[in-house]
C-alpha cells in the first residue's frame, strides 16, 4: 500500500469522522489545523482508522501520535 | 421471615453474576428480564422453581403494568430489590443529543425504578422490612466524564429517588442505597472503543477494570440484615479512582 | 462583548426579582415566561425594548420549540442564561404520586433546559464566552425532606445537567453552576400549608425564610466576569440549615 | 496468607464489642489499650494467645513509641489495622475551649494513626495487601452539631488523613476508609447529659439511639477480602438521620 | 457601622493581592505579617493608617499571643477576617514525613485560626454581623492527591473548625465559609518541581493555573453584606478541574 | 358550639383525611390509636381542620396537641 | 418544700450556670429575659436543676417548659 | 560530552535519588527494572538530572521517555 493510497482513504474518514468534505491531510496536519479535532472526536477518528484499515493501534501510540504523518507510518506498518 | 429478593433488569452480567453469587440467601428471587440469555437459562436450570422469570420491555409502559402484576401473581411478599436497568450508554457532544435520549433514559430506569417501588415498597412499609439497592455509576462523583450527559442526568435522577426513598422509609425498617462503580467488564461496555476501555484500565490504580465479582460482596451487605442502620449512601467501588 | 441575557421561566418572583436587580449589567434580557403578570407588566414598562419578552408553555413541546425560534429570531448573541422552571411542589406520599407527576415536572425543568442550551450553547462555544446558572434546591443536601419525591427526584436531574455540561464546556469559557436555596417567600410556597411555610420560618438559623433578596448577590456572582473559573458548583444559600 | 489484626483503642465498649464478633477470621489480634477493663479481661481469657494485649497512654509520646515497638516486637505481619482512640467529648462553646482542647484531641487521634501506621503501612504495602478503618463520626455529615469544635475538627482531620493514605496507597493493594456512626451507646456518651442522648433517640428515624452491633457488620465489610475496590470512601451509618 | 478587615498570614502574594482589590470597601484593615516584603511595603505606603501592619511568627505561641493583644490594642472592632497562614507544602511520602510536619503545619493553620478567632468572634458575636473567610484547597475534593498527607490533613482539619463554627454562628449573623483554589501561581508554589506545576496547568481545562485574581471576586462575594445566607460552604475555584 | 357540634363535624374531618368512614374519635384518641397518623397526616389533618372551622391553630398547639381532646378545647375556643 | 424555699435555690442555680450574682428570677422569667439563655445554656440547666433537686426532669417537659413559673410547678411536684 | 561521561554522572543521580549505591542504569533500563521508580521518585529523578546536566527536559518528553536510553539521548542534545 503506497502512501498516497493511505492519504487516498485516510481523506475519506476525516471528510466522515468530521464531517467536512473539504478536508484533506498531510504528514505535517496536526489537532490544531482541524478546529473540532478535540479528545473526542481524535477517539473517533482512531475507531474509525482502526475500522477502515482493519488493524489496532497500538495503546501508546493513540496518546502520542504528534500529526497525521505518525499515524500513516502506523498505518503502513500495520495497516491492511 | 422469608427473603424474597426482586431482580429488574436480570439479563444484564452484573444481575445474573450477583444472583449467582446470592442466591442462597432467598426463598425466591422474582427476576425481570428483557432478552433470555444463555447464561440467565443457565441459572434458571441451576435454581429450579426458587428463580421466577418475568419477561418485561421496560421501554413499555403496558409491559411494566404488565410485569407489576406478575409480580404480584406470584403472591410472595417482596423483602429486597436490586435495580439495575439502564440502556447502553453512547458517547455524544450535548448539542447532538436528541431529547429522546434523555428522556427514554429515564422512563427506563427512573420510570421502571419508580413504577415498581410503588408496588412493592407498602407491604414492605407493613411488614417493617426491606431492602432496595440501586446500580448507580461513579460518574455521580465530582466532575463526571464529558460526552455522556443523557447518562449522567438519569443516573443522578436515580440518585434523587434513592436518597428521597430512604428519607421517606427510614422510620419503617426500610433501607434504600446505591452502589457506584467505575467501568465494569460486562457486555455494557460492547459500545465503548476499545482504547477508551483499555485507558480507563492502564489509569485505575488497581490497572485493570472491575469484573462484577468486584462488587458483590458490597451488594450483598447492602442486602443484609446487619446494613438495618446504613441508608440513603451512595458507596463508591471504584478501586480508588 | 455585549452581554445578553436569557431568562427562563420569568414570570416567577425569583425570576423578576432577579431581572430587576441585575438588567443594568446587560445589552438586552430575552425573557421567557408562561403567564404574563402585573410584575413583569411594569418590569417590560420600565426597561422598554431592552427587555424582550416570549411566551410558552414548556410543558408543550411545540410551545418549546416555537421559544428557541423566537430566541434565534432576537438575532442577539446569547452570553447569560438562567434557568427557573419548575412546577408547583405539593407534597404526597411516594406510594401515591403518579408517574406523571415525575414525568411531567422532568419534561418542564429538564426538557426545558436541555432543549434551550442545546440551542444556545454551541454559539456561546465559538465565543469561547459563557455563564449558566440553574436554580436547584437545598433538597440536594445530604437527606431530603419526605413526600416530595417527584420534586427531589427532578432537582437531582437538573444537577446532574449542570455537572455533565461543565465538565463538557470546561474548555470553551463557558461555567455552569447551580444555587440551592432553602424555602424563599414566593409565589411558589403558596401550595404548601402556612404551618410548614412556619415551621421552617422557625428552625432556621437565620429565625426566617429566605427572600428574593437573599439569592441576587449570589446569582450576580455566578453570571460575572470575575467568576470564570468557579463552574459546576452547586452554591447553597440556606441561612446556615 | 494469615491475617493479623491491629486494633488501637481497644478498650473502648466499640473496639471490645467489635473483636468480639469477628476475631474468628484473624490469626492474631494485637489490641492496644489504655485501661484494663473487665471486658477486655474476659475477652482475653477467651482469645488467650490470639490476643496480645498492649498497653500506652497515646496522650505520651513516649509511650506510643514504646507501643511500636511492642507491635514490632510481636513479630506479627498485620494486615489489617482498625483506629478508634478519641477523647471523651465534651461539649462547650467556641470562645471557651482551651486550645489544648484541639491540640490535645489531636495528639491523641490524628498523632496516634499517623506514627503507627508510618509503622506498619510499609510491610503492608510491600506484602500488596492491607485493610485500615477509621472509626469517624457523623459529625462529618453537613452542618455539624453546635459546641464540640474540638471534635469536629480531630474528626475531619482524620478524615483527611484516611483520604491522603487512600491515593497514596490504592495502587499497593491496600484500602483505607471509615465508618461513620451517629450516636452509640457506649461509655463514651457518659459525659453527655441523659437529656441529650434521649433526644437523640427520639430525633432518630429508627427511635432509637444506635448500638456497636449496629456497626459491627459494616466494620467486618470494610476489613473484608471482597471490599479490595472500595477505598477512600467514609460510610454513614445512622439509621437515616 | 465601619467594616474592619482582619488578614491573617498577609505577607502571602494571595493576601497582598485580595487586599489590593478590596481595601475601598473597609475602614481599616489590620495585617497580620511574619516577613515584611516590598509589595506589602508599598501597600502601607499607599494605604498608609488605613493598613495596620503587625508582626507575628505563628508558630511561636507566645507571638500570636502578642499578635492578639496587638490587634486588640488597636481597639478597632473587627467585622471581617481572612485566614490564609499555610507552611509551604513539600511533597513526600506518608511514611517519611516526621509528625512534626503534620503537628506543625496543624498548630501554624489550626492554631493561629482558633486563637486568633477565640479572641475576636465574641465581639462580633454581640454586634450580630461578621464574616471569615478560609483559604482552604482544592486537596479537599475527592480524592487527594498522592504525597502530602500533612498538607491534605492540616486542609480537614481547617474545613472542620469552618464547619462547626459556621454551625455555632449562624444564628448570630456572622457566616464563615472557605475558598478552595486549584494551583495558585505564588511564591508558595516554589517549591514544587517546575514541571509539576507546568503538569497542572496542562490537565486544567483551561490551560494554565490560576492567578490571584482569579480568586479575588469570590473572596469580596462571601466577605460581602449579599453573602449574609451562605455559610458552612467551601467554594470551589479551579477553573474545572 | 357545643363539644357535641365539634365532633360531629371533627369525624368527618378525620374521616376524609384518613379515607375510612369507620373512624370516630374522642378526647383520648392520639396518634397511637390512627395507624396512618404520622408528621404528614398530621399537617393535612390541621390544615382539614382550619378550614373546617375557619381559624388558625396557632403553631405552638400544633405541635404540642397530646390528644384529640386538646384540638377540641382549641377549637371551642377560637373555631367557628 | 415552699415555693420560697424553691426560688432560694433555684437564683444560686441560674447564678452559677450564667456565672451573674446579679440574676434573680420568677415565675415569669423566660429565656428572652436572659442574654446567655440559648439551647446549649438551657440544657446546663436542666443538668443542674435536676441535680440541685436530685429528680429528673422528663423530656416532653424539657422542650415545652415555657417560663421559670412552670420549671418551679414542676420542681414542686417532683423535686426533693 | 560522551555517552559513557554522561552515563558516569547519571549512574550517581540514580544512585541518590533512589538511595542506593548499587544502581546502575543502561540505554534499557526501564521504571520496571528499579523498585521504587514510581510517580513520585520519576519527578525527583527528573528535577535531580536538570540539576546535574543544568538543562530543562521538555514536558512532552517527561512524560514519554520509555527507557534511560531515551533520557541519555536527551542529555546528550541539550545537557551541559
Amino acid at each position: 500500500m503506497t502512501r498516497e493510497e493511505v492519504y487516498e482513504r485516510l481523506n475519506k474518514v476525516f471528510q466522515e469522522v468530521f464531517d467536512d468534505d473539504s478536508i484533506t491531510v498531510n504528514d505535517d496536519t496536526t489537532s490544531d489545523d482541524i478546529e473540532d479535532w478535540d479528545s473526542f472526536e481524535h477517539i473517533n477518528l482512531v475507531v474509525a482508522v482502526e475500522e477502515e484499515f482493519s488493524f489496532k493501534i497500538p495503546m501508546g501510540k493513540v496518546v502520542t501520535m504528534k500529526n497525521v504523518g505518525e499515524m500513516v507510518d502506523i498505518i503502513m506498518e500495520t495497516g491492511k | 421471615m422469608e427473603k424474597n429478593l426482586l431482580v429488574i433488569g436480570a439479563s444484564s452480567d452484573m444481575a445474573m453474576g450477583t444472583m449467582r453469587r446470592i442466591h442462597t440467601g432467598y426463598g425466591h428471587i422474582i427476576a425481570h428480564y428483557r432478552r433470555m440469555n444463555s447464561t440467565l437459562g443457565s441459572l434458571k436450570e441451576e435454581l429450579g422453581s426458587k428463580l421466577v422469570l418475568l419477561q418485561a420491555d421496560l421501554a413499555d409502559e403496558g409491559e411494566t403494568a404488565g410485569l407489576i402484576s406478575g409480580i404480584r401473581g406470584t403472591g410472595l411478599p417482596i423483602s429486597h430489590v436490586l435495580h439495575f436497568p439502564a440502556p447502553p450508554c453512547t458517547n455524544q457532544r450535548f448539542p447532538k443529543l436528541p431529547y429522546a435520549a434523555f428522556s427514554g433514559e429515564l422512563d427506563i430506569s427512573l420510570g421502571s425504578a419508580v413504577r415498581i417501588l410503588q408496588a412493592v415498597l407498602p407491604q414492605m412499609a407493613k411488614a417493617r422490612n426491606g431492602r432496595v439497592v440501586f446500580m448507580l455509576s461513579f460518574v455521580l462523583r465530582d466532575m463526571p466524564p464529558k460526552y455522556c450527559a443523557q447518562y449522567v442526568v438519569s443516573k443522578y435522577a436515580l440518585l434523587g429517588l434513592m436518597r428521597a426513598l430512604a428519607a421517606e422509609y427510614a422510620d419503617k425498617g426500610i433501607t434504600v442505597n446505591g452502589i457506584s462503580p467505575a467501568w465494569v467488564m460486562t457486555k455494557y461496555l460492547d459500545t465503548q472503543p476499545e482504547i477508551l476501555i483499555e485507558q480507563n484500565a492502564q489509569e485505575s490504580p488497581i490497572g485493570r477494570n472491575l469484573v462484577v465479582d468486584d462488587l458483590v460482596p458490597t451488594v450483598s451487605w447492602l442486602l443484609s440484615d446487619g446494613a438495618a442502620c446504613v441508608t440513603g449512601q451512595n458507596i463508591y467501588v471504584t478501586g480508588g479512582r
